[in-house]
């Protein structure tokens, strides 16, 4: 009943009437499917669902199983050349290949209700799903067989028992600042009225020592300070200027 | 309860899987035919109605599920919403795979006159389809899953309703062909 | 059986974590003076020895295991026994383990310098490694297992490689356990 019910009037270019009307006429070939534009029907259709408002799930079915085996046929027809049985398909092939290819969709059709039935009265059987116990997890003490190397052990003891290398700074260029160097010039003397150089800071490295030497020339410039050396390379005695003297000086 | 049937049980109840008797057997050490007998005790005692647990035979083997009585408390318990049923494009295309396999997707679509894309994703998601490799031209087979066995309650696929069931009948047929042709040839007049 | 233990049995069957009463109850929707009652007469059903499967009662509640007497037939159904490589966690791990057994947690992660949850839990589900009680402060206390000594190849543990072969080179264990945590403290910082 489903595809007759479908009230569906074409107004194509080609064919005006309902939709079953054009399905018998392109079977008995009085209208080319060569020229009929399925694209129309197609759009008619739609146009029919959204007048109507709803879908009716089996006039849909079979048109979409009429409309897409139409579309094969004619495909063929399109086919140029060579393949002559299939551009002579005659008006009862068509219409026995039509209804051959809709008992087979409906086969499906009533075997998916079926299905549905099945799914419906088994759904209330649950399986477990749930990991193994631990002891099935692993291998059984008797079958163990040795796999591992112990070496492996104490490869791995030895790399924790290394101490991580001192951050090497290398790649950090040292900075000494003059402020600092005032500073301890300054605390140094605070200490002590005068003191050997290489005592106070024979113990910094290079570049400390020598900003240090500029500090002084600083201080001196100050008047806060002044030094003796005796011979080159000698020590040097640096002494703190006191502020008495300036002022006496000036 | 034999010591066997208990074993067979304890290993019904580990496994994830449906178990073969054969498997049972090598498992065992026991014959088949012990393996048949405990698996007959078992089935009387986990008969439907007796316990919360029932004995069911399932894709090539026994499994064992809960009683159907108690699966509104388990989804309350395990949080487990209950599965959707199937659409219509979903069962048509399940009725396929599941008759024809292998069967490619284009075949499907060719016999529901649609594109499949949709029912053929959805039912793989669902695991109840696979892929199974392609065809020489390049398009995807597939075919049913152990899953989709478990949860249509089939022990095999040769326990599908006989498909000749669904041949149409002779009648069917006669009133299709008199429907396209008479229903043109009346407007026609 | 009562409908309601047959439920209990579904539950208990279904879930993989043990079930508190209290849920049982909620899952049910019966009082937890009638799962009291329903779980008591699975208690007598499902006792060691009747059937495959036994109840259990742990300290979250209610949960089925399978009968310890199918271990064996249920090794060679499931038991998929794998040894895959140790990963340099597990295996510095297992190290500390197996040369300063037993050692508590924390301890171990003082020596590696990160935490080792995970080291610890996979070595100790692959059998390598046990819980062997609780420090006085209440950290887990670890030793190394039986199949340990076997998938090393050990015949016992003052077969291990003497870690004077690994440079630097401790001469006791508190000498070596003092080392490892000074290194691992410096790794830390």
């Amino acid at each position: 009943m489903a595809i007759a019910d479908l009230d569906l009037d074409l107004d194509l270019e080609l064919f005006a009437g309902p939709f079953d009307l054009l399905m018998a006429v392109v079977l008995r070939e009085e209208v080319s499917l060569l020229d009929l534009q399925l694209g129309e029907v197609v759009v008619a259709y739609v146009e029919h669902l959204e007048r109507e408002g709803e879908l009716e799930l089996e006039v849909a079915t079979e048109f979409l199983v009429l409309i897409a085996a139409l579309l094969e046929l004619k495909s063929r027809l399109m086919l140029p050349g060579p393949e002559e049985e299939l551009d002579e398909l005659k008006p009862e092939e068509a219409v026995e290949e039509l209804i051959a290819r809709m008992l087979e969709y409906r086969r499906y059709r009533d075997a998916a209700v079926e299905l549905s039935a099945r799914f419906e009265s088994e759904r209330g059987y649950l399986y477990r799903s749930a990991p193994l116990p631990a002891e099935l997890r692993r291998v059984a003490v008797e079958a163990a067989s040795a796999v591992y190397d112990p070496d492996a052990l104490g490869t791995a003891l030895g790399d924790l028992l290394t101490e991580p290398p001192d951050v090497d700074l290398s790649h950090i260029r040292p900075t000494v600042s003059l402020e600092r160097r005032l500073r301890a010039l300054r605390d140094a003397l605070l200490r002590r009225k005068d003191f050997d150089f290489d005592d106070e800071f024979g113990g910094e490295d290079r570049l400390t020592q020598a900003v240090t030497v500029f500090a002084m020339l600083e201080l001196y410039r100050k008047g806060e300070v002044t030094w003796e050396q005796s011979e080159c390379f000698g020590p040097i005695r640096v002494k703190k200027v006191a502020p008495t003297n300036i002022g006496k000086g000036a | 309860m034999s010591d066997l049937s208990r074993t067979v049980e304890a290993l019904l109840f580990l496994s994830p899987q449906a178990v073969s008797a054969k498997e049972l057997a090598e498992a065992t050490q026991a014959s088949e035919g012990q393996i048949e007998e405990a698996i007959e005790l078992l089935r009387e005692d986990l008969a439907e109605g007796k316990r919360g647990v029932v004995l069911r035979e399932v894709s090539g083997g026994f499994s064992l599920a809960s009683d159907p009585g108690s699966e509104e408390a388990a989804r309350r318990l395990l949080a487990k919403p209950r599965t959707p049923p199937l659409t219509q494009a979903q069962a048509e295309t399940l009725a396929i795979v599941a008759y024809l396999q292998p069967v490619t997707r284009p075949e499907i679509a060719r016999i529901r006159g649609v594109s499949s894309e949709s029912g053929v994703t959805s039912l793989a998601e669902r695991g109840l389809i696979e892929e199974s490799g392609r065809s020489q031209f390049g398009a995807a087979i597939f075919k049913t899953t152990e899953l989709f066995e478990r949860l249509f309650g089939l022990s095999g696929l040769d326990q599908l309703p006989d498909p000749s069931r669904f041949d149409p009948s002779p009648e069917d047929e006669r009133e299709l062909r008199e429907r396209l042709l008479k229903a043109g040839e009346q407007r026609a007049e």
